[in-house]
């Protein structure tokens, strides 16, 4: 009985102490702050932009900003919970481009046209300001910060596949013969993620495009079930012959994490693989190579690019402090600086940067000078569900479509349902049509 | 002390209703039995004196105040339960005080009279410890002396002996009965123990279905049962009944040859004929029966027979020799006939029986 | 020794090592989770695996705690579970009280409804206390946690207790007013002192169950510093771009060192608490 | 006033901070569930149009919510037998002699309490395709030839999380049961014994009947929970491979949050309550003769 006083006592003193803890937080919220969110979330990137943000608050006395970071998955749930909430943040970085027309579309966004102008409309790469533009209300609801390409450069290891890599990638056939060949135990030919995640859809976009087909045709009818994704499906589901078991769940962790740790021959990923074999895994830091992705026989060179974007609410409660936010990021030494924490994973989207003397000084993009080139040049070439070509309007429910994973289901279906790549296309290319008139 | 008078009490939830127009004025300073079976509503009528629960209708007046709306805690009671309720996370003298405590007596005070009551109880010994670690008879000691401690106008008692073991009950029984003689509080003592309501009680409340069958002192209630269910209840060995009817001469029992005269024979009356075990004998020319059980206390004999279709219970004395199988014959003592209307149960007649 | 006793006591032997290998089979996640916490990465991503390490060391459990946010969720996740446990049992234990000991109107009704919000599933509510929480400006705050948790901790407490406080004797607290003690004493001085193990148990497991909540604080929390454990600790290790199941299986276990201890208290309740809450009645 | 009223202003006073609590953040909720699901409404603006039951005509016709409720059904299924089966095992495991029984409880009970994301760590660190050290004793002791895909792929998906969720629950049926197991009269096998029945119909004869209505209770109790169950589905697999493993609670999820419709999110809760409904009245109604039968 007196153990039992003694341990509810001290449960509520427990209590109480963590109370008067966590006060000073609720209270903190009423001053001045401001929030940003981003989707980078290494914990390198997360001090650079402390650093960058605590050179604003000296310029800006009186202001705060505090770094908020998700998976890509969850910014629209937590948009939506903070838009509910009047509490919105600020800026949002690296929000994916098909989000960022999907917002607008519902009249969230604040034009950035002022950053656009203030930065030089010239210095963006065509592509991304082409793919953000609101052709009816004639501005710019998003800028995208990076442009590269996490799909695009298939990785390999020249000490598995051979010298002559690029070879072994440059057709489907050869892709499927060089897996076949690398693949024993304990190591897998490729890795081929196709998890219910943005990489899931993204590769496999990718690879409907580079087989020839579109998901929506130009005149917004729907492409989805045509024989270019036939194909796709039947090429993806013999590579993954040769990719681990459980593809299925694999997305952007679990790929780059796969290669690097050296049980994969080839797998694709951003420039983020030259980080994480410094760090995990130098015995393969030169062991290591990229290539861009294969493409069909009838394929078209595209790549799905990742035109991250910078965007800020409708509802952030200080529009011309956000933008001042925003430009802070993008001015020179601090856009280098955010670029290096990652080199070659975020290309900066801004011509005389990526250019300049200063970003190219980083040991690793200078060390890999050739396997940066093959990622410049597939950035170069990258699109998005947005606008799947030139010819193509722009699709707002491109987002929709991404956030409901029918692409990477339907391919699901074929591996793993069963299906027949007809009749999986089919299946998709119905779900898609009900989205699209949703 | 105070007299307390139930005035047209009524207790029912919804539709089932447990004591019904309840009209009972207990004396001050009398010891107050009430009795009946389990379910009879007893115990309701006592937590309603106490003010534990409400009654749906009636006034419960102390010295003709009235009290319903009275928190117990304001009413000067004490109360002795039969699960003791001792509070199990204090030590008895913690039991014993908290009465005194939340009347806010001085500490120093307190600890007088708990070594006084104490004292009384001879549970000096026991004052440390914690009433888990007690006996029964200990604990309901304890109980007693809670109650006693700080000399309430009423004591009710709620069947507080039924958890001790025989011996305990007739020494605890005793001590009780010694209570009331030195403090001469009014008690009221709810138990369904004929014994104990005979042994206690000033008066006797007889309840049965929530309605009052009988109330008076315990001799009255066993020599003049008012009802048949009364006459069942009250007495060891239990009266015997058998069913018949009256006829001009006298009470004549169904199916036996036996015919007794009574003095307010009617013509053609079903009735039902009481008669104590102690109040058969052995007779030449009486009823015929055949023996089926003896049990021998030592002191005395029951003997069980059948008559008929009708089974009858005899008192004798240790010397009968009679064994099971024997033929015998039953006569009834003069005068020593209940007779109770089959259908109402109700005593007929307002004096004692006469052949 | 006889043949048979022989026989018996050899049966008895291999079923104990039977049962103890079915038990070894039940507890081995738990055990391979502590082995490789303790483990040098190299070991675990090596091909084959180890079963014992070959050497000890406690590398994850720095890195956990000095060089990731694990500190901050943990103690998030304290202070949101203790106080909704504080909230619910403090609710629950008077709510308790005056559901099983007065009578009053719809008073059976209202034992049912505590039983429904008991069994109801937190997706029902979700959409509309998004809503609530938002329009107090609650979300993305510990608080607003704190008042989602009730949600369920409350009548789950409540149940729980509602039993404890319906198996104390009554007559206790009928001689408790008798002597003269008000309702609030009563309830201060007799009945929570009796019920305090049932109390007790029922502390632990809501904390438990408020500690392990995961669905509402997935929904309502945006920053990293005001993360619980549940969905906090998957952002934390699975998400930086590098999978370390070492790093994880070190996070395991030290979230369920809370658990554990509280377990440890209360071992002697636990058949009871949870048992009375749901099952006994 | 009178002492009726006031005992029952004071329960009312008791009640008060519980049931202000349940009318704001419960019984409020609940009926703005159902308002919600009959809009056809944005999680992101929060504006919509009525529609009558339009989200809810349009759930039954859809193949997700069909694939969503047949899904729920084997989940909880399964969930539910292989909780019995192992709960009621370990029980009587657990109530006879055995070498340090006191550990052996401990240990078996204790899965019960952990984390749900400490078991589906763990979980998935077994289950895991490249490092999963199920993989490699399979292979190390020849079952199969490649690794096996736990949970990437159907009916496995399902089946791994079954198991786990089984592995995470059982304790709960072994405690119920366990704690009747102690409640049985040793006289009852005693006399059993005396009438010369054997251990085979001693166990069918007086432990089975006396486990009847716990176990009801446990069925019940834990179809409830298992039916509702979130965390563990959502953490393991998400709802994927496909829609393998895609349950009614994750489905609510998906529709409000990554597909943003909240509307028609709302309308699957409201069929969701509608079933729990169900399961309710009849768990109320065997919790009601429990009670009465104890209380006699």
């Amino acid at each position: 009985m007196t153990t039992m006083t003694m341990n509810r006592r001290s449960l509520l003193v427990g209590a109480t102490a963590m109370g008067s803890l966590a006060m000073p937080g609720v209270l903190r919220a009423q001053s001045r702050a401001m929030v940003f969110w981003t989707t980078q979330r290494a914990p390198e990137q997360t001090a650079v932009y402390n650093e960058i943000f605590a050179g604003f608050a000296k310029d800006n006395p009186g202001v705060t900003v505090s770094v908020q970071a998700f998976q890509e998955e969850e910014l629209l749930p937590k948009l939506a919970a903070t838009l509910a909430g009047g509490t919105p943040p600020d800026l949002i970085s690296h929000m994916p481009p098909e989000f960022v027309m999907q917002l607008n579309a519902q009249g969230l966004l604040q034009p950035v046209d002022d950053i656009i102008k203030t930065v030089g409309e010239q210095d963006f790469y065509p592509n991304s300001l082409e793919l953000l533009h609101d052709d009816k209300g004639g501005y710019y609801p998003g800028l995208a910060i990076v442009n590269s390409t996490t799909t695009g450069p298939l990785w390999y290891r020249k000490d598995l596949v051979g010298a002559d890599g690029p070879a072994a990638f440059t057709t489907w056939e050869s892709m499927l013969a060089t897996a076949k060949r690398t693949n024993r135990r304990g190591v897998f030919g490729t890795i081929y993620p196709f998890g219910k995640t943005s990489m899931g859809d993204k590769l496999l976009l990718q690879t409907i495009w580079r087989s020839g087909g579109f998901v929506l045709n130009p005149d917004g009818s729907v492409g989805f079930n045509s024989p270019a994704t036939v194909a796709a499906f039947e090429f993806i589901r013999e590579l993954l012959q040769y990719s681990p078991a459980g593809s299925a769940n694999y997305a952007y962790t679990e790929t780059v994490n796969g290669f690097v740790e050296g049980r994969a021959a080839s797998a694709p990923y951003s420039g983020r693989v030259l980080i994480n074999v410094q760090s995990q895994n130098p015995k393969l830091a030169d062991e290591i190579s990229v290539v861009p992705f294969p493409m069909g026989p009838n394929g078209r060179d595209v790549f799905v690019g990742d035109f991250q974007s910078l965007v800020i609410p409708k509802a952030a409660k200080d529009h011309d402090l956000s933008k001042k936010l925003a430009l802070s990021l993008l001015q020179k030494d601090n856009y280098i600086k955010f670029l290096h924490t990652t080199p070659s994973h975020n290309l900066p989207n801004l011509k005389s940067i990526a250019t300049s003397a200063e970003f190219n000084a980083n040991p690793i993009i200078t060390r890999y000078q050739k396997e940066v080139a093959v990622m410049v040049t597939a950035t170069a070439k990258g699109r998005s569900l947005l606008k799947e070509s030139s010819a193509h309007p722009t699709n707002v429910k491109a987002g929709v479509i991404l956030g409901s994973r029918v692409m990477v289901e339907a391919l699901q279906d074929v591996v793993i349902g069963g299906l027949t790549p007809q009749a999986a296309a089919a299946r998709g290319a119905d779900r898609i049509a009900a989205l699209l008139k949703a | 002390m105070a007299a307390i008078s139930l005035d047209h009490i009524r207790k029912s939830y919804g539709a089932h209703v447990i004591v019904d127009n309840l009209c009972i004025d207990v004396q001050a300073g009398e010891f107050l039995t009430l009795l009946g079976p389990s379910g009879c509503g007893k115990s309701t009528i006592l937590r309603m004196i106490a003010g534990l629960d409400s009654p749906s209708a009636g006034g419960i007046l102390f010295d003709g105040r009235r009290m319903n709306d009275v928190l117990p805690a304001d009413r000067n009671i004490a109360m002795v339960f039969q699960s003791y309720a001792l509070y199990p996370h204090m030590t008895v003298r913690q039991n014993l005080e908290y009465p005194l405590r939340k009347r806010r007596v001085p500490a120093q005070q307190r600890a007088a009279m708990v070594d006084n009551v104490a004292g009384i109880l001879q549970i000096g010994p026991l004052l440390d410890r914690r009433s888990s670690q007690l006996s029964g008879g200990q604990q309901q000691r304890v109980a007693l002396g809670r109650a006693m401690i700080r000399s309430p106008d009423v004591f009710l008692f709620d069947e507080p002996l039924s958890n001790l073991d025989a011996t305990l009950r007739a020494h605890m029984r005793a001590e009780i009965i010694q209570l009331h003689q030195r403090l001469g509080k009014t008690m009221v003592y709810v138990t369904h123990d004929q014994i104990e309501a005979m042994t206690m009680s000033t008066r006797i409340a007889v309840l049965e279905g929530g309605k009052l069958l009988q109330l008076g002192p315990p001799a009255e209630v066993y020599a003049r049962p008012a009802t048949r269910f009364v006459a069942s209840f009250v007495g060891t060995p239990r009266m015997n009944f058998l069913p018949g009817a009256l006829v001009p001469g006298g009470f004549r029992a169904d199916g036996l040859a036996l015919e007794i005269a009574v003095a307010h024979a009617a013509d053609a009356v079903r009735v039902t004929a009481g008669v104590r075990p102690q109040d058969l004998l052995l007779a030449k020319d009486g009823l015929p029966a055949r023996v089926t059980l003896v049990e021998r206390t030592g002191q005395e004999t029951l003997v069980t027979t059948s008559a008929g279709a009708q089974t009858l219970v005899l008192r004798l004395d240790e010397s009968c020799k009679l064994r099971i199988g024997d033929e015998i014959a039953i006569g009834v003592r003069p005068g020593k006939l209940h007779l109770f209307d089959e259908a109402s149960g109700e005593r007929l007649g307002n004096d004692d029986c006469h052949p | 020794m006889t043949g048979a006793r022989m026989l018996r006591l050899g049966g008895r032997i291999c079923r104990d090592v039977l049962v103890w290998a079915a038990i070894g089979l039940i507890s081995f996640p738990l055990v391979w989770m502590v082995l490789t916490s303790l483990k040098p990465r190299i070991e675990t991503n090596g091909y084959p695996p180890s079963f014992l390490p070959s050497s000890l060391t406690l590398v994850h459990y720095y890195d956990l705690l000095f060089r990731t946010g694990f500190g901050q969720l943990f103690v998030n996740s304290l202070f949101v579970s203790l106080t909704s446990t504080l909230v619910a049992v403090l609710f629950g234990i008077a709510g308790a009280y005056g559901l099983v000991r007065f009578r009053f109107a719809a008073r059976g009704l209202m034992a049912r409804l505590v039983l429904f919000a008991y069994l109801l599933p937190a997706v029902v509510l979700l959409v509309p206390l998004y809503v609530i929480v938002a329009s107090i400006g609650l979300n993305g705050s510990l608080w607003g946690l704190v008042i989602t948790d009730t949600t369920f901790a409350l009548p789950f407490a409540l149940w729980l207790l509602r039993a404890f406080v319906a198996a104390l004797p009554p007559d206790i607290e009928a001689a408790a007013a008798i002597d003269g003690a008000g309702r609030f004493a009563i309830l201060f001085e007799i009945v929570i002192p009796q019920a305090l193990p049932g109390i007790l148990a029922t502390a632990v497991f809501t904390f438990i169950m408020a500690y392990n909540e995961y669905l509402y604080a997935l929904v309502f929390i945006n920053a990293d510093q005001s993360m619980t454990l549940p969905p906090g600790v998957l952002r934390l290790v699975k998400e930086s771009y590098d999978i370390d199941w070492n790093l994880m299986m070190a996070a395991a276990v030290v979230i369920t060192m809370p658990i554990l201890l509280l377990f440890a208290l209360v071992q002697r309740h636990f058949g009871q608490g949870l048992g009375a809450g749901s099952v006994k009645g | 006033m009178t002492l009726a009223t006031r005992n029952a202003a004071f329960g009312y006073l008791l009640m008060a901070p519980s049931v202000l609590f349940f009318v704001i953040l419960i019984a409020y909720p609940l009926g703005q569930t159902l308002v919600i699901s009959l809009y056809h409404m944005s999680t992101l603006t929060r504006t919509g149009e009525f529609i009558g039951a339009a989200n809810y005509t349009a759930l039954l016709q859809s193949g997700e919510f069909w694939n969503a409720f047949g899904n729920t059904l084997i989940w909880t299924v399964g969930c539910l037998a292989l909780q019995l089966g192992l709960g009621v095992a370990f029980a009587l495991i657990l109530h006879g002699k055995l070498f340090l029984r006191p550990i052996a409880r401990a240990l078996v009970l204790f899965p019960y309490l952990l984390s749900t994301v400490v078991a589906v760590l763990v979980w998935q660190w077994l289950f895991n395709d490249l490092y999963g050290y199920l993989n490699y004793l399979a292979e190390e002791y020849g079952v199969v030839d490649g690794p096996i895909n736990w949970l990437g792929q159907s009916p496995n998906a399902m089946i791994s999380v079954i198991v786990v969720a089984a592995w995470k629950q059982f304790p709960f049926v072994t405690i119920a049961v366990l704690a009747r197991l102690q409640g049985i009269p040793k006289a009852l096998y005693d006399a059993a014994k005396i009438d010369g029945a054997n251990a085979w119909s001693r166990f069918w004869d007086i432990t089975v009947p006396q486990l009847k209505p716990v176990l009801a209770m446990v069925i019940i109790l834990r179809t409830i929970w298992d039916f509702k169950e979130f965390d563990l589905i959502f953490m393991m697999t998400g709802g994927g491979p496909r829609s393998s493993t895609e349950t009614l609670p994750l489905l609510v999820y998906k529709e409000v949050f990554p597909k943003l419709s909240m509307g028609s999110g709302a309308a699957i809760a409201m069929i969701m309550l509608a079933i729990m409904l169900v399961f309710f009245w009849i768990y109320a109604g065997q919790y009601d003769r429990e009670e009465s039968a104890r209380t006699r």
